[in-house]
């Protein structure tokens, strides 16, 4: 079957909304106008406003009624436009979703799925640019999912809405045009585990969401020179799959982390860092990484470009730690 | 402060020594706790409720068993008077995993499902979207049921204040918002933190329809609560109450109260819910002294089952640190 | 939609003429932006003000030069009024190191040092509370001088809001509060975002002085907003003008425009702001057609120049990627 | 002069008010209350209520206000009662604070100095208990102070206040009791670089903030076992002094981060990515973390100390350093 990445979404919740009538959509715009990036688009008309319910400007208002709602019995899939606003709601998002299991031991879990897109690279500048997936994955209580495939896109949500405890589902706005093939029966997948999305002995490159594209172009570059790369993608950013990435450095002695957040306190820094601690006496050179530069993400398409990691920026990182070591 | 001499006569006495009775174990309840707190059985931040008592008591005698309630961090009253188990409320101030949150919340997380106590929450109006969305799953599934959700008069400068009234009255959700104003936000008068001081006006701008009670009148914030939860259930949307009251003690254990005079705590101590509805009571007869020293006995006695329960408590194995992080599962 | 049948006749025709001439600038501009956007010159997300133009020029042509200005993502017409470099602006939307923004910011984030502008936030309501503190830091360094904020009507909903017309009533600090009603956030109509949609009336519950404009009427707005103005720069606290306009275009160059009516949009294309105060100028005899066709083209050699210095742009060199991360300072 | 870590602060206050007119300081109770830990207590009766300004419960509302006060010309000091509410206003630090001198191309600077309190320990349970300095290390255009020491607690502040972008400082909450001597003339410090509390040779304890007391205590643990610590206070979480941790690194060649962030993500993470980065190969072993457990902070004191980082995990974390490798 054809589809494309927001497609595979929109049949995702359309599946949700159908299955369970637990199950309703809420955020700004997801209704009469279709969605900002029209993933919902086509909802409001079939489940009506009940369920594809638009909300004001309201994010912390919203984000806690989607958490008050879980709490509630229902299975709210909470769409926060981008990640750049759920800033004005990270207080219900850290306080309360992550921490109302802990704090009231184990009575109330809080069964909600949150949508964001994330990432750069469309020149929306420094406030609409934010990639802070790997930040939130810093937060005990969440689970924090980057789609990055076609099948990824249709399967995670479903699985997320059977997750009894609070889903955060990372989409890169650059991933919504992708077009592909995806089985008829594709459904739910598995939100715990990473996957090898190419095969190759001679290092490991690890990445997630928008950046998947980025580095399977970058080991079609490097196999053409000779240099097979195992290509990781995480898909879940928290718990992280440690057996997978172990298992990919035991195969390669040698590793990148490609990782669209700032590279001062990104989640490559917890990789990195995961990898050395459990795997030192296997890496044959220090786990390299290709992050954004350190700043605002500037509007100019020349500046975003350099910004923002590259093919070109991922063969180098490659070509050192090959380079480097035994 | 409010002008009235008293709280109204009640019409049902029987009643009104009921609510008498309910904010009296409030009181003797939080006494304890702030005897705990010196003895350093309770630890972290603790806030009490005296003075206070009529607004919980009032509000919470007329809601249903599967009503919601959400709180603040100032809650040990409401989690009472909603009938979490006085036990389970102080080995949870204890640390105990006999607590009714197994130690982990403490003074300012108490909850209980069995009850629909929704906390416990110590980021001020952070309750509030929280009680919009519990209504919201109540009205999208056709329940008539109410949440009410108590919060400060602090907490109204907040965008989440804002942002939630819009909501729930846009939506037209079966919340009911309790604003017990006692004045101040920790050091901060009300007049200090809002431009517009009165509530009940400020709440009108949402199409909220809202009133202000005698929060030290516990009849008349029943009353007050009992029309407004009404009509809350019965699909008229959100309502607001402003209940002027007013604390008796510091705000928190750490607090040397620098920014009000003492003559002002000594006024509003006229104004006790407690001693006030005890006199009204006595002076129409309706409450003869061998039954209020029979009504404080138990009290007094229900407390110290309380303590004793707590003082058996256990702390959880230290093995147990990471469970409720996440909800226990099957591997998928 | 207002009743009205047009702008009141201008008691000054010159003035008039004036601010009809501001208004075709943004108009013009705008226009060529959408252009520039369908050829690619212009990226990102970019948001045009035809139709709501009587807005910023009524209420810019009030302030003094050393006012300050804080605006939206929707504010190409705001910096161009304010005295921003036309050249400058497009060379900015062209991400050019001779752009406002050195290339930085784009169409969503104009700001310019020399005229106050204070951006260009893409927050919607996250300019607000920028607002308060600049005029707060008048107000405390005893400055005369005046902050109008523009926001949307959907950043009503936001906590932001709410924080800050509190904080500037509290504090009466020198703030207009400029709300662009344009009925539409997005594809949400006001009505599905507020409780209370008369948003004058909701200023009032900060006891901030509001009152509501026909904001396809520049001489309207320039009237409420000399008011206003000089009613803030007196001292009189913050004031909130709630300006009644339209979107002609959609919502950014991306959006379908399925939330509203066609029949809608050709009702208030009726209302243009720049057709009815030039037939009304026309009508009264104060705008000769060679008059008329002389601003034009002076109006459209101006949005030329600024096409040219744009095209004319070069890119800031890659190396400069990390600056203004952190301003230039020596070792300390 | 004898003086604690809450006196230190405040007279950095009364000496930035007393010094220039343009500072102000601005919070949640910090007038009439004297500050929710007393910092500044007794500042109100001696600048008046302008320029120690109480203000209401609007996190976002005041932090907002104090990055316009100083884009217009002022000097504001915000006080955020603690991190944990400052989440209310992250949206404003972030998207405003840390983006406007960026996003102008230069034009606007925001001399804003922010002062929260940080930390766990006191039993305060999950929602008053972040420790997130680390995390705010993420963001560019922000600088991240957090001062361990009673000089540093005198001198930071007004090296902040000169610096023409904003500034966090972080104050741990156990910390505003420490007595001590200090200089009489104590002033300003750099806020460049990190410090070197104790020297030794055997291995690198990299920390910062409140767990500096720890870390020295586990200091003299291992000493009395014969292994010298060489103890590097961080000082400044952004930028990093990446110069100190190589130095520390080159002499002890092991080392162990301490950081009261929870593991995933934290700060220690980015230390140890960098040490592994810059000096793989003059590592013996690979760089240990002791963080706090991944669990919001619960209430129950033997549940709270588990969680933190103890001298007792210190210790056990260098002997699986000093234990490994070469
Ligand atoms: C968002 C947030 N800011 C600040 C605090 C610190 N704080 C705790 S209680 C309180 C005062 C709240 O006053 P109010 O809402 O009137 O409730 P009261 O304590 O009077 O019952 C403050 C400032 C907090 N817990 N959360
Ligand atoms: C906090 C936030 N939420 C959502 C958005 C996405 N967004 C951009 S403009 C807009 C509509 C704003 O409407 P309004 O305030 O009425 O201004 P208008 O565009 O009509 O001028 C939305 C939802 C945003 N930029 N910021
Ligand atoms: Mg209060
Ligand atoms: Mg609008």
């Amino acid at each position: 079957m054809k589809t494309t990445y927001r497609e595979a979404i929109r049949a995702a919740m359309r599946e949700a909304l159908l299955g369970d009538e637990r199950v309703f959509l809420m955020g700004e715009d997801v209704g009469r106008y279709g969605g900002c990036f029209a993933v919902s688009l086509g909802l409001l008309e079939e489940f009506g406003p009940e369920r594809i319910r638009d909300t004001p400007l309201s994010e912390s208002g919203f984000v806690g009624a989607g958490i008050g709602a879980a709490l509630g019995g229902m299975r709210p899939i909470v769409e926060i436009m981008t990640v750049n606003f759920s800033l004005l709601a990270l207080d219900q998002l850290v306080n309360n979703a992550a921490t109302l299991l802990h704090m009231s031991g184990g009575q109330f879990n809080v069964p909600v799925v949150f949508r964001l897109t994330t990432g750069a690279g469309r020149q929306l500048a420094a406030q609409h640019s934010h990639s802070l997936e790997g930040w939130y994955a810093h937060i005990p209580g969440l689970r924090i999912l980057t789609p990055a495939t076609l099948e990824d896109a249709r399967g995670m949500l479903g699985t997320a809405l059977e997750d009894p405890d609070p889903v955060l589902i990372f989409e890169h706005g650059s991933l919504y045009n992708v077009p592909g093939e995806i089985a008829d029966d594709a459904g739910l997948v598995n939100i715990d585990k990473a996957a090898v999305r190419r095969a190759g002995a001679d290092v490991a490159l690890i990445t997630y969401g928008g950046t998947l594209p980025v580095v399977l172009e970058s080991a079609d570059r490097l196999a053409a020179e000779g240099i097979e790369a195992e290509v990781v993608d995480l898909r879940v950013l928290r718990p992280l799959d440690d057996a997978a990435l172990l298992a990919a450095v035991a195969k390669t002695h040698r590793a990148v982390v490609v990782d669209e957040g700032w590279r001062s306190g990104s989640l490559s820094a917890e990789i990195s860092a995961r990898i050395t601690e459990q795997a030192f006496f296997d890496l044959d050179a220090p786990v390299g990484r290709v992050c954004s530069a350190e700043v605002p993400v500037p509007y100019a398409r020349h500046l975003e470009l350099a910004a923002l990691p590259s093919v070109e920026r991922v063969v180098e990182a490659v070509h050192k730690v090959v380079g480097a070591g035994g | 402060m409010n002008g009235d001499a008293g709280p109204r006569v009640a019409a049902d006495p029987a009643h009104a020594r009921e609510l008498l009775r309910q904010m009296l174990r409030v009181r003797r309840f939080e006494e304890k706790c702030v005897e705990l707190y010196s003895a350093t059985k309770i630890r972290g931040f603790m806030h009490v409720y005296i003075g206070e008592e009529a607004v919980a008591a009032g509000v919470l005698s007329t809601l249903a068993p599967d009503d919601a309630v959400v709180a603040t961090y100032r809650e040990h009253g409401h989690a009472l008077l909603r009938g979490v188990d006085p036990g389970a409320i102080l080995a949870e101030m204890y640390g105990y995993q006999e607590g009714c949150c197994r130690g982990r919340g403490g003074s300012m997380h108490l909850f209980d499902a069995g009850t629909r106590f929704y906390g416990g929450n110590a980021i001020v109006a952070g309750g509030l979207p929280l009680a919009v969305g519990l209504a919201l799953a109540d009205k999208m599934a056709g329940r008539s049921r109410v949440t009410a959700c108590f919060f400060g008069e602090g907490a109204v400068a907040e965008g989440e204040f804002h942002e939630s009234m819009n909501l729930a009255a846009l939506w037209e959700l079966p919340v009911l918002f309790c604003c017990e104003n006692n004045l101040y936000a920790m050091g901060t008068a009300l007049g200090r933190s809002e431009s517009q001081t009165d509530l009940a006006l400020k709440a009108a701008g949402y199409e909220v329809a809202a009133w202000a009670v005698d929060g030290m009148d516990v009849i008349a914030v029943e009353e007050a609560a009992r029309r407004a939860v009404d009509a809350v259930r019965a699909g008229g949307g959100p309502h607001f109450l402003e209940l002027r009251t007013y604390r008796f003690r510091a705000h928190s254990m750490y607090d040397p109260e620098r920014y009000r005079e003492k003559a002002e705590v000594a006024q509003w101590l006229e104004r006790d819910p407690v001693s006030l509805l005890h006199a009204s009571l006595a002076a129409a007869g309706d409450l003869p002294d061998t039954e209020w020293e029979r009504v404080q006995r138990a009290v007094d006695a229900e407390v110290q089952a309380a303590v004793d329960f707590a003082e058996a408590g256990t702390p959880e194995p230290v093995e147990e640190l990471t469970r409720f992080v996440y909800s226990e599962r099957g591997a998928q």
